[in-house]
């Protein structure tokens, strides 16, 4: 038993941190708000070259296969910096995605770009009045000879105007099926929407959009539970991400509270408003904790990993969402200005709380796997 | 006990309601803006608020010496409400804390100047009380007035004067006595054209697109103010404001736009589908919202409370409900900010998108709404100010701070 | 408009406190913790000489028929005081039953007495394994010639033992009906239970019980409709309860704090514990006002009075729990012992909470009233 | 990163979970003590203890010289988790605060007559910290103990003392210089058979029937305490119960009852019906279980980071984990209160019926987990007092208090 990271996790930590710190201040962050590209390209080329674009792919298609630990430990300097890119989307969910169950040619021709920092690869998953569960797949593929034809619209699909592939998940007769789809392809409209985390992401409208059986990614039926599968490991890095966020959202409010004065001395020395950062910082150390306890299971095949990925999500985003909510009460004017950096951190915390999977999905998950065992 | 309006009362908020559905107008009533609906920061607005002035409903409660018809605050406060819940400028600074703080201690000088451009609604005002370190502590203002001939020489920087670019005066605390805290401020009138002032921009979370919303930093740089515009006493100026804290704590935070976005959930609820399914048959969300509206309740009773307490005072001549406007204040924006999150989680991921983006739920007004509330419980006194009233002048404990 | 008592009310106030102090101070609270009969008779005949008995009794059957505010303000000093006594069961619940929908014989039989104080009548309602719903009702009632033969199990009856009359929700082919049952009769048996707040209930089992068509309590298959509509009536009273309870709760503590000292100073002048006492005193405020609110509308006959009614209920007992958990956290170790008074308060705000329909009950019925108009 | 007990770690927890399977008697292990559970005030428990104490678990960490086996604390930690958890005694304050601090402070005297004791299970303390005076400030006792001859005269009163009623020996803090809050406190050892001993109980919340469980005030009057039995120096009383309470802020809650608690409550949602409904296809309810589930699994990781941070310190030398354990404190005993609540909630309305009712959900559990863990967030520092720890000494924030 470690409960702090090991030499080679802090390694792996202090490379990322540093990356970050080079590619990714805050000022460059501000300025890639509401961007249409999302992504700075030194950012992407350090991490390529750090072996952290491969860090889901495996060594023989160039990557680095990183434990669920170290990408934890990635994730959680990512969400530190709020390092600006479709990282998470693109290097763990599609390529975990597509190492487990495209074709060999499919995963030749993806992964190897993934890790190398030449391809960008997204899921494109919502839709407007849909849930994030298998129901909420109202976009259609007509069968036709040798493919399907799409139709339909998708949300919330992250840098989607220069990702090379876009997975989509379409309805069948047979069930829900993933293709890749060229985003810059016949049919294929994109539409830049604006977030309360400033971030990057597009409405994608396929009209009658082919795709050929070839790009299909595993078997049509069996596409939602590949998803469900895939992103459900993929939450523990998550959740350390929002760890990360937090961590800093409360660093930067006790360094605030110990300077600025009021009544004649520092925030920090009034009882109400120490007593709330102490709180924070307690679901602080227990968000980490149980982001890499989730992490840890999934290297270790354990059967309840996917229990605690789910549970270390719904966890540390709450945590990420109540110390940026304190942060901004004790920051108190400055922090509504754009100036102020907490800002950043409190726009960014709820709309990760509310995305891949919110926490009445999250809760639904766990009882689930609690209940029906 | 009784918790209705009195006729009257009723008949006049109906006559409200016909009169805002006759003057609809988008450039003047804009819910999206928030908490920011409630400036007069267009030429729009101020028309509007002319025709309330002709319409003769403002300063209502004022005396009828000065042009006021003597009525009872519930009628301010029904005109407020209404405006707010429809996203609309408020009557405001001018009727409100700076004409009644003028009523009460303004020479007859100030009174004949400014009283009846209020009352006609030619007049907005800038309120200079916070600086770069005096945020929660309003007492310990440094912004200095050195005595000079017949008047003061102000030099120093107010912050957080969101009407700055764009009121005709300036509402201005200063520091005229160094030796005493609370007894060493002065109040002054100054024209915000004064060349001697300068306004810079600060850009807030708010606003669609979002940094579109602005407040100010504003530099005094050797600004003379003739003694005829020092309000009421030298050296009183904390002992006013403190005073039209108590009114302001209360108008400042109307109910109106909290009922609004209540509403504007509710609808999402009633109406909206997930994967074709009623977003009304789910059960959490259900109770979840029985919640909010128990809570809006709450909220707004406490609001009715303050002001069946300030009309009692000032029928009876007894203290003004500080405690009760603290409870108000304290409650309604800790809700505004529950009922802000929960919009955003009861309509799904979609939330996330802008407001005004077409196809998010509620046009994107939980997005907006997250943003905005996190000032509701800073501006006007923190949370923390309110339970520290609450806690020594309710509750009677010893001084925590 | 008015947000506090007017004089009329004042004078009630008054004078149930008065009661209250002579014939309930908490020494007879205690003692009469887990009592099996569970009231004074001083206090009995101290609120029947005052009215308080008959306050939903109608005048033609000797009763006072105080309106729902001035009921309000009789138990927000009951439950200020804790005063022991089936009176919310019997002086509300059933009398407001039996005045709605009982033959006159019944009314004239009962309705009297209940005013005068020589009868008790309380409800019969839960059962093991049910719900606060009308699904909850199992036990049957076999259709026999002039009346119904009663089998099954009721629990929570509070003080079955003196009452003279048990008001029994029971089910028949017609759906639910509501009959007259003398706990003291043949097939009727009677079990104290004990329960977190120390009051005094039994579980009461009917073993093939007779009752006559004349003593139904309305017409079978209308039970439910009357049962539900009488209490969601009386949740408005039983709201000012657990406001009158959590306000005494919140002075013991402000008095505690105001005199107590720890590290030289008293506990009151450390922010954190001033601030969560401002918190409490809050939300008593809005209890107060929104129990009132639901009053005042029951008063008027205005269509929200039920949702409401059932927005104090929840609100209030909310509240009245939280102030007594930050009480208990005040008053620290003294608070756990049974010789200081918070824990009475504590121990009875939980109960309050769970009885007369619950939270998520009340928040169904709150839901419903909304996205059902 | 690596949430697993090695391998040996495992097979010791088996081994424990055997032997207590095999020993297993109602008398000594009786989860519906709740908080109490873990104290030796039977003679069956006492015996229990006595066959631990001959399986050689009794002093595990301690040094070989005085009997034990220089293990890690992992040990304890597992055997004492698992013993909490089926509501049986704990190995308690004699191998650990007591034990601990005669090892590190105490005379080679008290080490020979106390540590064997100790080990064989034969002796019970009882630890007088608090006075009626001295609830959190543990530094402000002021039971006075005055020199006379070749030792010290014992004057004043204690509270809390819980095992007061059965133990033999008290554990007990004096105040033997008045001019030094800090360094003017002194631990002794007294026979609690001593004439000049008074107990008196003080019934709680706790028990079942209510009010059956009890802790005491132990009054001492006049009574005289050789040299011999002052532990470590005189005056150092203060740091010796600093050091000693970093580990009892941990070891006194143990997570194991709240696990417990949890089980009982999932085993409930699993298998209850309502009206004929399985309790566990209400999505209120398992959204309430997804929440506590995930809250109770942060609360041990909390635990096992103090454990882990606790032996490195150890092998290391390092600072013991103070700041560690204050936050599992507050977070665990918290969490522990909103499971009680939920339990009550989840159960339904028959969760108000008395722990042991038959017909009760989940036998009554709910009733007595919602009474005893009031304590819980009061004993072994308050929650304020964790934050004051946690706010100082990791955050760096001035004292605030």
């Amino acid at each position: 038993m470690e409960t702090q990271l090991n030499a080679d996790q802090v390694a792996v930590r202090d490379m990322v941190r540093r990356i970050c710190a080079d590619a990714a201040p805050l000022d460059r962050v501000r300025a890639l708000e509401d961007d249409p590209v999302g992504y700075d390209p030194e950012l992407r080329k350090a991490l390529a070259e750090a072996g952290i674009l491969g860090m889901a792919v495996p060594e023989r298609f160039g990557g680095s296969a990183l434990t669920w630990t170290e990408m934890a430990v990635v994730h959680a300097e990512l969400g530190r910096a709020l390092a600006p890119g479709p990282w998470f989307a693109s290097s763990v969910l599609a390529a975990r995605l597509l190492a487990r169950t495209a074709t060999t040619d499919v995963q030749r021709a993806w992964l190897p770009g993934i890790a190398d920092g030449s391809r960008l690869v997204v899921p494109a998953w919502l839709e407007p009045g849909g849930s994030a569960r298998a129901t909420g797949i109202a976009l259609r593929g007509e069968k036709v000879p040798g493919g399907y034809r799409l139709s339909g619209l998708k949300r919330h699909v992250p840098c989607a105007s220069s990702a090379d592939r876009l997975l989509v998940l379409f309805g069948t007769d047979a069930g829900t099926a993933i293709a890749l789809v060229d985003p810059a392809g016949p049919g294929v409209d994109l539409e830049q929407a604006f977030s309360l985390a400033s971030d990057t992401q597009y409405d994608v409208r396929l009209d009658d959009v082919h795709v050929a059986d070839d790009d299909l990614v595993g078997r049509p039926g069996e596409g939602w539970s590949h998803w469900s599968a895939t992103l459900g490991e993929a939450l523990a890095p998550l959740a350390a991400y929002a760890v990360g966020g937090a961590e800093r959202a409360l660093e930067l409010t006790v360094d605030y509270a110990r300077t600025r004065e009021q009544f004649g001395k520092p925030l920090g020395a009034f009882q109400a408003l120490a007593h709330e950062l102490a709180d924070c910082a307690t679901e602080v150390s227990g968000a980490e904790l149980i982001a890499y306890r989730a992490a840890d299971a999934l290297d270790r095949g354990a059967p309840e990993a996917g229990r605690l990925a789910a549970m270390a999500k719904l966890y540390a985003c709450e945590t990420f969402r109540h110390v940026t909510r304190s942060g901004e009460q004790i920051f108190g004017g400055v922090g509504f200005t754009l100036e102020f950096d907490i800002q950043l951190y409190f726009r960014r915390a709820k709309q990760l709380e509310l995305s891949w999977w919110s926490p009445p999905e999250l809760e639904d998950r766990i009882a689930d796997d609690l209940l029906t065992a | 006990m009784d918790f209705e309006l009195d006729d009257e009362i009723v008949a006049f908020a109906r006559e409200v309601e016909e009169f805002l559905d006759a003057h609809h107008d988008p450039d003047v009533f804009d819910v999206t803006r928030e908490n920011m609906a409630q400036i007069v920061d267009t030429p729009a607005r101020r028309a509007f608020l002319k025709k309330l002035a002709e319409r003769g409903w403002l300063g209502m409660t004022w005396p009828r010496e000065w042009g006021g018809q003597e009525r009872p605050g519930v009628y301010e406060y029904v005109l407020n409400e209404a405006l707010a819940h429809r996203g609309g400028p408020q009557t405001g600074k001018g009727v409100g804390i700076i004409g009644k703080t003028i009523l009460a201690h303004g020479s007859e000088r100030l009174k004949r100047e400014f009283l009846p451009k209020i009352l006609a609604a030619e007049i907005e005002f800038a309120v200079g009380y916070s600086e770069p370190e005096a945020g929660s502590d309003a007492a310990s203002m440094r912004l200095r007035a050195v005595r000079d001939g017949d008047g003061w020489r102000l030099d120093g920087q107010k912050v957080w004067t969101t009407s700055a670019h764009f009121a005709d005066w300036y509402w201005v605390g200063a520091r005229t006595n160094p030796d005493s805290k609370h007894h060493g401020i002065t109040l002054f009138l100054v024209p915000m054209d004064h060349p001697g002032i300068t306004v810079k921009p600060i850009w807030t979370m708010g606003g669609a697109p979002m940094g579109a919303e602005r407040t100010n930093e504003v530099y005094l740089d050797d600004v003379w103010v003739s003694d005829d515009y020092v309000v009421g006493e030298v050296d009183k100026g904390f002992q006013y404001i403190s005073q039209a804290l108590d009114l302001e704590r209360f108008s400042m935070f109307t109910f109106g736009p909290i009922d609004e976005r209540l509403e504007t959930l509710v609808e999402h609820v009633r109406t909206a589908t997930v994967d074709g399914v009623p977003v009304r048959e789910d059960s959490g969300t259900r109770r979840r919202l029985a919640r909010l509206v128990t809570e809006a309740e709450v909220a707004r009773l406490l609001g009715l409370r303050v002001l069946d307490a300030s009309m009692r005072s000032e029928r009876d001549g007894g203290a003004p409900p500080t405690t009760e406007a603290s409870e108000y204040k304290l409650y309604a924006t800790q809700f505004s900010q529950r009922l802000a999150d929960a919009s955003m989680d009861l309509g799904g991921p979609g939330t996330q998108l802008r407001v005004g983006t077409g196809s998010a739920p509620m046009r994107g007004r939980a997005e907006s709404t997250y943003r905005y509330t996190v000032i509701d419980t800073i501006g006007g006194g923190t949370s923390q100010v309110q339970r520290n009233i609450i806690s020594r002048r309710r509750l009677g404990l010893p001084r925590s701070f």
